[in-house]
């Protein structure tokens, strides 16, 4: 196949990039945890190109591992949000500074 | 022959067993809120026989001690006596003993501050006895006299320094033994101060005496005798001698450090007499006769306390012609017979200081305790203005005070003549004529002073109130022994060096613990001449004190004037008036106190403050706090970078990563 | 590639205190469901736990699950530590947690858990496992940070907590995944063969960029600045026997890491620009975090920035790269962990519960009501602001005495000046316990064994180990002597 | 056999070790008593402080000054053998006498805590208790980590004596105190780490102990360039002259003292100031004599500032315990002078007024204390002319203030005079300077004493003013008689010191002191 | 031009589309939808680098699963819109936007202009691409990774009983 495993390496890059950027701009909790979860997949997508560069299928475990650990993390992190939410009636994070200074 | 450490050592005990009972008996009054009031009858003894018993013994004593001494140096020379007690301080190669040492000049003071120290004790067993204080005031003489001894016999500068330094103390407190009094406390205080300026000096000259010649035993006089000044001393001759001199100006109030003796009157009046006539304030005289080995190194230091004693003897001289209280006649009188000694010693006449220091001694003690007398029988009064014609009211008192004034005025043959005499007679022959002028008119003035206060006190009309008219009384026994014995002292005392060669006894005693000053031969019909100069001079003050203190006031005299307002003598005030802004200013004491107190003491107080406030306060506590306090600061506004806002923590993180990476790759 | 489902007794001793841990979490969860009443155990339970674990943990060394796992007396001594903390945090939360109600099995099972996590992370010697380690450490801890669910400020920590974890976690997936393309491999025992064999790489951008995306997700742990900002805010929501848990063994685990993954990819050896990075995080780290400690008025949230600060004193060890410093590092974390439990369990004990903030001026007068809460609160401030005879000074001159070896004398005067400026809110505590007259009633609590216990073996510790440290110098030395050549 | 017995030779070579832990096992014990016992607690105290006190005169007793140089009561145990670190004691002639003085200043304390009424008492006895084992340890340990150790460990009570029984603005005082002389010993503390640092390069031997560095010093095995060596002197140095306290790093002081309570100043004064020069006496200047010598103008300077600024300042004091604190810094500031002038005169004098120091400042201390417990006023312009109230505390302060104006006779004048005497021969004008210590101290001492003692007695609620009860006589009549023993035979402790002198003296000389 | 290449700019355009979308979408559940798109185009990149059994995974448990999850949260919680007022803070937006491009920047070009790997690719034990992609690994699941494995089933028991207590309805 021809496409240069460069281009997927940029591909993955930039959606690292663009789920940063999600993670900082986005207001709500949920949606800055959606945001990381693209990085995440983003870093998978990496991790599959670099395998596929080395010739190395440890990379596709690697993947199949980090994709239980943001599952597990999402578990997680919703029940959080649900918790929050039921205490402070809102997940918008600019609301949610009680904690401060 | 006993050993001479007893000698201190006795008014010590004294001290100790005194200071003692007193301060326990004094600390059950305080717990029982007792208030002042006369001892009772058996504590005034244990202190009477404590305090003159130790004093007494320590005399008899000394006298045990020096007789046999003077008798064996007078027929063939005796070596001086010194003995160790122990080891004192010492690191390196330094180290002083605490030793005494008896020689001429010791065993000269020795005799009479033993001798006028019991009389003077035995005073104040009758002059105290009212006093709540007696305990500590026996306590404080008696440590006055073992301080006094120890400066006396020390056979080195630092023991001698415990006993210059010691007496200072007891000057001190007894200064300030009515504590209760702001003046005495201050004045008390101010003595201490001003001892300590020329102290500084002294110390400063022990150390540079220790540098010229590797010890501060008084071996050291043998070396100077003989030249051998160490090399490369830090401080020349000069200057070690000044140094000195200054410690010897800060003892015997020479200007400019005289300020305190005129307020020293505020202490009893016996203690006025020993210490601040008789004794402790010839211990500058003392220092310099005992280092005059040195000071014959340089000549420009004997220059210098020559101008010195002569410039004081005729400041404090002119300060005394207009002084209303009876004791501070007598005290500026003392400065100025102290700059008479100092002239003498800076001519190189050292046995003549001495035997003016010796001669003062007498006639002075017996002026002051003859004012306590007399203050005694005035209840406390010391305004002049406010006596007269107490003669026969206190006949004895005035007597001995009639004799004493003799003395001090220098009329022939009372011991102050001969001593008198041999100062200016030594200044003549030195050729420094101008010194020459300046004591016999110091003479002139003494006369003056001293007669205005026999004829303002004792002649003519009382001009106090009438119930002090009616107390007035005689002093007992105890007060008026000594001051015959006294009397008698001044009258005899000046025997021991008669002029051509009648008596000269003490210069030939003296002679081998002096240093040799300069050589002036002088023609026995110079010697003549000058002395009759000096004695007109005196008899001219004597005739002009008779004639304008008449003892009879003006008309308007009225009993219980306030003293401002009373005018003894008219013609005394009219003169004054003629001389304007100079008799104000010789009354007025020549504005030294207010001159210092505007000079030194002021700007003193107010740097002080400036520095704790300004300085301490603002400066460098400021720093420290503005410091704390940037720190704090950065601080409350650093937290609000912790917004918490989970956004601005996550951009946190990214700058953060972004300089990480930023740094690994670029740096 | 290893034997297929190949598992030898050896490796299964080597984690034997992980699955003992998760094994006494899981019987924990059934008691809780189906045994209710037996909640007052739950602590026993937990303590029995980590003994067991402490006891299958002793010593085994070599290299387990085909290279996934290596154990070594450096693994011990974090997990020692990680055993330690988690005892801790029991002993002295179990009566605090019953009263509230919020005893449940559950609590017990996730500290077990993240203490597995944390050894695990140490454990690992493949990147991944390091992962599932910390991830394993974390999560746990994202749960016991909103563990008082009802209470605002604690969902928010969880929430900020959890956030901030994922943001990391998705980081330092990043690094791995530059890593393991520029060089193949996920192991860092590999890595240490690579790096020191005919290819080394440690000069390759990208794999300077992944490491310091490692590097900074570990920051993020470590709670060194600029990745901080979590730690003041959790710190204060979370409830307190987690946070004495939470502060000092992911720390721990994290530094230990760190200091593997550095040697790993041969950065250590070549010295710059880590050292100069980790430098910078070690430098602002104590000044921002002394600094702004001194304006917190929140017992938890000053301890927070205090120990942003102690974190910056670890990162001068870390950043000299000696063996020294690594046995410095572990002196100083294991000081850390008894002075840190000994002030969070005490502030526990001596504010009135979780709903309410943990004010400074709350402990007013306490030293007189409380004194052995006080007296061990005083203790452990001492030790924190570095002064002997406590461990925490031990640990300064470890880790200050191995940055001067080093030549850096620079770092360990701002660790000095760091440790001046500490003083200021540290003796706060000592002074409001002491000097200050209470101004309003603070209800006190009933002293329960336990946490008498607690106390008693953290006074204990900070001060044994303060006046005689040689047994866990020793300890420490074997550890780092453990870890590699240098 | 029962001579050895009573000689206490069963104590065997560790009576250091029992002298520095006595303290603290006796704040222990009291630890465990009730906090209502106030009897049990104020004997468990004073007589562990007495026992410490026996141990210190055995100690004295048995010390052979002769004896090379802290070689003698050697304890040397490995502590942290990892990184050479000993714990190692030993004492010379300096040591044993500061041991002295700090125990029988710690005694004192104790027996007027005695006739106090304390609030808090157990944790005020045992914190001068844990003080004790600080000081005393500082000034026997031999290894740099070892003396830094027990000199933090006096940092923490001293922080609770003033915080906790101080005076108003005790929370200052106590603040400021403890991050002053913190941000010395922690720059010490990094110096110290370099020097070992310097030695392991230099020799190959990781250690600690002093005795190791000055050897090496004194072969030159340990040869530092002069900008590094200057660096550590400076750090050594600062941390000792802020405790000294060195002009202008004096501020601390008078707050620290005026808010301290009673005890708390006497040890303050008596003790912990002397710790900052014995510390530049072992530790600066052996160390680093180069240094030492190259900058002993600029120390002097500041020295000689801080003579005649202390005591102007101590004169523009209202506040009687301020004047005293301000007299410290002047009284220190001579010492350093004597320090670093180098000469035997100078350096013995300099020991001798630091203890001359400790006595006399401690008891002025003690005494305003004494008034203060009954007036709660430390004002000058609340008292005066109170001495027929109390003549008893009046005739010891005047006997502690000319102690400390220098007054022949009593102690400080023995070390005031061998320290100017030793300045001359280096020095004129810094003798001079240095000098109007003399006239100043005279100033405001004696202005001191007659504002409170004489005067009129005015002040209405002075009347119900009582003289000092039998424990604060008991605390202060030893020193007392001391302040006079030593004055007047100073020849033991000078014979005890000498020694010590001659050590500094000629590492001075090695270091390029003419 | 190969199919390949065009399928790699689709799927590659999509999924950067998408992510952009999520970001700009204001609502939640649109957010989520995009995701799904972007998660769709990864896999087909999935694909093309010859992991089909991931692409798989991703699908089925990333869009499948966990996408959902989150939909169900947001139906839970209500959440509609974001809040619709301007973004207050335009500090975080500037500052947050010049860094990820930065970084982003700064990380694409290094990865672009990257040479060949440091250390080159040794022969692996299990080599890609394979035709049995899934045996492959299967075993090392159960043997390199088996470890891992195990570890991480204690991690989803964390997960899962860590979210049951937190979102359960009453804690007793």
């Amino acid at each position: 196949m021809s496409v240069p495993p460069a281009a997927f390496l940029a591909a993955g890059t930039i959606l690292f990039a663009i789920g940063l950027a999600g993670a900082l701009l986005k207001r709500n909790a949920l949606s800055i945890f959606l945001s990381i979860e693209l990085m995440m997949n983003a870093v998978n997508l990496l991790f599959l190109a670099y395998g596929r560069m080395r010739g190395d299928a440890s990379s596709h475990v690697i993947v199949f591992f980090v994709i239980a650990i943001a599952a597990a993390e999402a578990a997680v992190g919703l029940a959080v949000f649900v918790a929050l939410f039921r205490s402070r009636q809102t997940i918008e994070v600019d609301r949610v500074n009680l904690l401060k200074w | 022959m006993t050993s001479l450490w007893w000698i201190p050592a006795l008014p010590l005990l004294g001290f100790v067993l005194n200071g003692a009972v007193a301060l326990a008996s004094s600390t059950g009054r305080a717990r029982r809120g007792e208030g002042g009031g006369p001892l009772p009858y058996g504590e005034r003894l244990f202190h009477g026989v404590v305090g003159v018993g130790t004093v007494g013994l320590s005399g008899v004593l000394a006298f045990a001690a020096l007789v046999p001494w003077a008798q064996q140096s007078m027929a063939g020379g005796a070596l001086p006596v010194v003995e160790t007690a122990f080891r004192w301080m010492f690191a390196g190669d330094f180290s002083v003993d605490v030793a005494f040492r008896l020689d001429a000049l010791s065993a000269l003071m020795l005799s009479f501050v033993t001798f006028v120290g019991t009389l003077i004790h035995l005073y104040s067993v009758g002059y105290m006895q009212e006093e709540e204080g007696y305990g500590r005031y026996f306590a404080f003489l008696n440590l006055f006299m073992f301080a006094m001894l120890t400066l006396v016999l020390g056979a080195n500068l630092p023991v001698l320094f415990i006993g210059w330094e010691g007496v200072g103390l007891c000057s001190y407190l007894l200064i300030g033994y009515y504590y209760d009094k702001d003046f005495a406390v201050a004045a008390g205080k101010k003595a201490f101060v001003t001892n300590r300026v020329g102290d500084v000096g002294f110390v400063l000259g022990i150390f540079g005496v220790l540098a010229l010649f590797g010890t501060t035993d008084f071996s050291f006089l043998e070396a100077a005798k003989h030249r051998l000044v160490a090399e490369g001393a830090p401080l020349s001759v000069y200057v070690v001698c000044v140094l000195l001199f200054l410690g010897a100006c800060g003892k015997s109030a020479q200007v400019p450090l005289y300020v305190w003796l005129p307020d020293a009157m505020a202490g009893p009046t016996p203690v006025s007499a020993l210490i601040h006539a008789a004794t402790m304030v010839t211990a500058g005289v003392y220092l310099v006769a005992r280092t005059s080995a040195v000071f014959v190194l340089a000549p420009d230091a004997l220059t210098l306390v020559a101008w010195v004693g002569a410039g004081t003897a005729i400041f404090a001289a002119s300060i005394g012609l207009a002084q209303n209280d009876i004791k501070k006649v007598l005290a500026y009188s003392t400065v100025s017979q102290l700059g008479y000694m100092f002239l003498a010693c800076g001519v190189g006449a050292f046995a003549a200081g001495m035997f003016h220091v010796f001669t003062h001694a007498f006639f002075k003690a017996c002026l002051f305790l003859g004012s306590g007398s007399v203050i005694h029988a005035m209840h406390h009064e010391q305004d002049m203005r406010k006596m007269g014609g107490l003669a026969p009211h206190v006949p004895q008192t005035y007597r001995t005070m009639l004799v004493a004034t003799l003395a001090i005025a220098g009329i022939v043959p009372l011991s102050g003549f001969f001593s008198k005499d041999q100062i200016l007679g030594s200044v003549a022959a030195s050729g420094q004529w101008a010194l020459y002028a300046v004591g016999v008119a110091t003479a002139a003035m003494t006369a003056f002073y001293m007669f205005r206060l026999v004829r303002m006190t004792f002649a003519g009309e009382f001009r106090g109130t009438h119930e002090q008219e009616h107390h007035l009384h005689e002093s007992p026994a105890t007060m008026t022994v000594p001051l015959w014995v006294l009397a008698a002292g001044s009258v005899v005392a000046g025997f021991i060096w008669v002029p051509m060669g009648v008596s000269n006894l003490l210069p030939r005693f003296l002679a081998p613990a002096l240093a040799e000053g300069p050589e002036h031969e002088m023609s026995h019909g110079a010697e003549l001449g000058l002395m009759a100069l000096s004695l007109g001079a005196a008899l001219a003050g004597i005739a002009l004190a008779v004639r304008w203190y008449t003892g009879r006031p003006a008309p308007a005299h009225a009993a219980g004037l306030p003293a401002e307002q009373i005018v003894v003598s008219p013609a005394a005030a009219a003169f004054c008036e003629k001389t304007g802004t100079l008799g104000t200013l010789v009354k007025n004491k020549w504005n030294v106190d207010e001159g210092i107190e505007a000079g030194v003491l002021g700007p003193f107080r107010s740097i002080g403050r400036f520095l704790w406030k300004g300085f301490d306060a603002l400066f460098i506590d400021g720093i420290a706090n503005a410091s704390a306090f940037l720190v704090e600061l950065s601080g409350d506004l650093l937290r609000f970078f912790t917004t918490g806002n989970v956004r601005n923590y996550a951009l946190g993180f990214t700058l953060g990563a972004l300089v990480l990476v930023a740094y690994a790759l670029f740096r | 590639m290893g034997g297929f489902l190949h598992v030898t007794a050896g490796d299964l001793a080597a984690v034997a205190p992980e699955i003992v841990l998760s094994a006494a979490g899981i019987l924990l969860i059934l008691l809780d469901a189906f045994a209710r009443p037996t909640r007052a155990s739950f602590p026993y339970v937990s303590l029995a736990a980590l003994a067991l674990a402490n006891i299958v943990g002793a010593a085994t060394t070599g290299t387990w699950f085909a290279g996934a796992v290596e154990t070594s007396a450096l693994t011990r001594f974090v997990e020692m530590l990680a055993l330690g903390g988690a005892a801790f945090a029991i002993l002295g939360g179990g009566a605090a947690l019953a009263r509230d109600g919020k005893n449940q099995g559950e609590f017990y099972a996730l500290l077990l858990w993240s203490a597995a996590g944390a050894m695990l992370m140490t454990k690992g010697t493949d990147l991944l496992v390091i992962f599932i380690g910390l991830e394993l450490m974390s999560i746990p801890l994202y749960v016991l940070a909103a563990w008082y669910r009802e209470i605002p400020a604690a969902t928010e920590a969880g929430m900020k907590y959890f956030l901030m974890g994922a943001l990391s976690s998705a980081v330092l997936l990043y690094g791995v995944a530059t890593l393991y393309g520029r060089t193949g491999t996920t192991s860092l025992t590999r890595l240490v063969g690579l790096a020191a064999g005919p290819s080394p790489f440690a000069f390759d951008p990208l794999v300077t960029v992944g490491t310091v995306a490692i590097l900074a997700a570990v920051a993020f742990k470590l709670a060194l600045v600029p990745f901080h900002s979590w730690a003041p805010d959790v710190y204060q929501g979370m409830t307190t026997p987690a946070v004495t848990f939470l502060s000092t063994i992911p720390k721990a685990a994290a530094a230990v890491f760190l200091v593997r993954l550095l040697h790993a990819t041969g950065v250590a050896a070549a010295g710059d620009p880590w050292r100069g990075l980790l430098s910078l995080l070690a430098v602002a780290s104590i000044l921002f975090g002394n600094v702004v400690a001194l304006s917190q008025r929140d017992l938890k949230r000053m301890l927070a920035y205090s120990g942003i600060a102690q974190m910056g004193y670890l990162a001068i060890a870390l950043a000299t790269f000696t063996r020294d410093a690594l046995e410095g590092a572990l002196v100083f974390l294991a000081g850390y962990l008894f002075s840190n439990a000994a002030a969070f369990l005490t502030v526990a004990a001596l504010s009135s519960g979780e709903t309410e903030p943990k004010t400074l001026a709350d402990l007013a007068g306490l030293g007189k009501r409380n004194g052995a809460a006080a007296g061990l609160l005083t203790l452990s401030m001492v030790s924190l602001t570095g002064l002997p005879p406590t461990v925490g000074f031990i640990g300064k001159l470890l880790v200050f005495r191995s940055a001067v070896d080093a030549g850096l004398v620079g770092l360990a005067l701002v660790g000095v000046f760091g440790s001046l400026v500490s003083v200021g809110y540290y003796l706060r505590v000592v002074h409001v316990l002491w000097m200050k007259e209470p101004s309003r009633e603070v209800p006190l609590h009933e002293d329960d064994v336990m946490a008498g216990a607690a106390w008693l073996l953290l006074g204990a510790g900070v001060l044994i180990f303060g006046l005689f440290p040689r047994g866990l110098i020793d300890v420490a030395r074997v550890a780092a002597q453990a870890f590699g050549s240098r | 056999m029962p001579t050895s017995f009573l000689t206490l030779d069963w104590l065997g070579a560790d009576l250091l070790t029992t002298l520095v832990l006595l303290p603290t096992l006796g704040a222990l014990v009291l630890a465990f008593l009730p906090r209502e016992a106030r009897g049990a607690l104020l004997s468990v105290a004073v007589g562990v402080a007495g026992l410490t006190f026996a141990a210190s005169v055995l100690l004295a007793l048995r010390f052979d000054p002769a004896a090379p140089a802290l070689s003698a009561f050697r304890v040397s145990r490995p502590w942290i053998p990892r990184f050479g670190i000993r714990y190692e004691l030993g004492v010379d002639g300096l040591a044993v006498a500061l041991v002295l003085l700090t125990t029988l200043l710690t005694l004192s304390v104790l027996l007027v805590a005695c006739g106090q009424h304390l609030t808090r008492l157990k944790g005020y006895l045992a914190a001068f208790l844990v003080l004790e084992t600080g000081m005393l340890g500082s000034l026997v340990a031999l290894d740099a980590i070892l003396f830094y150790v027990f000199w933090e460990v006096m940092l923490v009570p001293m922080y609770f004596i003033i915080g906790v029984w101080g005076g108003k603005r005790r929370i200052y005082a106590a603040m400021k105190f403890f991050l002053f002389t913190m941000a010395g010993s922690l720059l010490m503390f990094v110096a110290i780490l370099f020097s070992a640092h310097l030695h392991l390069q230099r020799t190959g031997i990781q250690t600690f102990s002093l005795l190791d560095w000055t050897r090496a010093v004194a072969s030159g095995t340990w040869h530092l360039a002069p900008g590094t060596e200057a660096l550590l002197f400076w750090a050594f140095a600062l941390a000792f002259l802020v405790k000294v306290p060195l002009w202008p790093l004096h501020t601390w002081l008078p707050d620290a003292h005026v808010e301290a309570p009673t005890g708390g100043s006497v040890i303050l004064a008596g003790v912990l100031l002397k710790l900052g020069t014995y510390g530049l006496l072992r530790f600066a200047i052996p160390l680093f004599p180069g240094s030492a010598v190259r900058y002993t103008p600029l120390i002097a300077g500041l020295a000689l500032v801080g003579v005649v600024y202390g005591a102007w300042v101590a004169f523009a004091q209202k506040d009687m315990k301020k004047l005293v604190a301000y007299s410290s810094v002047s009284h220190l500031a001579l010492v350093v002078l004597g320090i670093f002038a180098g000469t035997s005169m100078a350096v013995a004098g300099a020991i001798v007024q630091m203890v001359g120091h400790g006595l006399t400042t401690g008891l002025l201390f003690l005494l305003v204390g004494v008034l203060y417990d009954r007036r709660h006023t430390r004002e000058m312009a609340d008292y005066g002319g109170v001495a027929a109230r109390v003549p008893v505390t009046t005739t010891l302060f005047l006997i502690s203030a000319l102690g400390s104006a220098g007054l022949p006779g009593l102690n400080g004048f023995v070390g005031e005079f061998l320290i100017l005497g030793g300045v001359f021969k280096v020095n004129v004008v810094w003798c001079a300077i240095g000098a109007t210590g003399m006239i100043l101290g005279a100033v405001y001492l004696l202005t001191l004493v007659q504002k409170v003692f004489w005067g009129p007695d005015l002040v209405p609620e002075n009347r119900t003013l009582t003289d000092m009860n039998a424990w604060e006589l008991a605390g202060s009549l030893p020193l007392i008689a001391l302040v006079v023993v030593l004055g007047v035979y100073p020849a033991p402790l000078l014979k005890l010191i000498g020694p010590s002198v001659e050590v500094v003296v000629q590492i001075l000389r090695a270091g390029g002191l003419p | 031009m190969t199919g390949g290449l065009v399928l790699f700019a689709l799927a590659a355009g999509l999924a950067i589309a998408f992510a952009l979308a999520m970001i700009v979408e204001t609502s939640p559940v649109r957010s989520v939808l995009s995701l799904v798109v972007t998660f769709f185009g990864i896999t087909v990149l999935a694909i093309l680098l010859a992991a089909p059994f991931i692409a798989a995974i991703i699908m089925i448990v990333y869009a499948g699963a966990i996408l959902v999850l989150f939909l169900f949260v947001i139906m839970l919680l209500n959440l509609n819109e974001e809040a619709r007022e301007k973004d207050a803070r335009p500090v975080q937006r500037v500052l947050g936007l010049v860094a990820v491009l930065a970084l982003g920047g700064l990380l694409l070009g290094l990865t672009l202009r990257a040479g060949a790997p440091p250390v080159a690719p040794s022969a692996a034990a299990a080599k890609i691409p394979s035709p049995d992609e899934i045996p492959l690994i299967g075993r090392l699941l159960f043997s390199d990774y088996l470890f891992a494995f195990e570890a991480v089933a204690v991690l989803l028991l964390a997960a899962a009983v860590g979210a049951l207590i937190l979102s359960k309805r009453r804690m007793d």
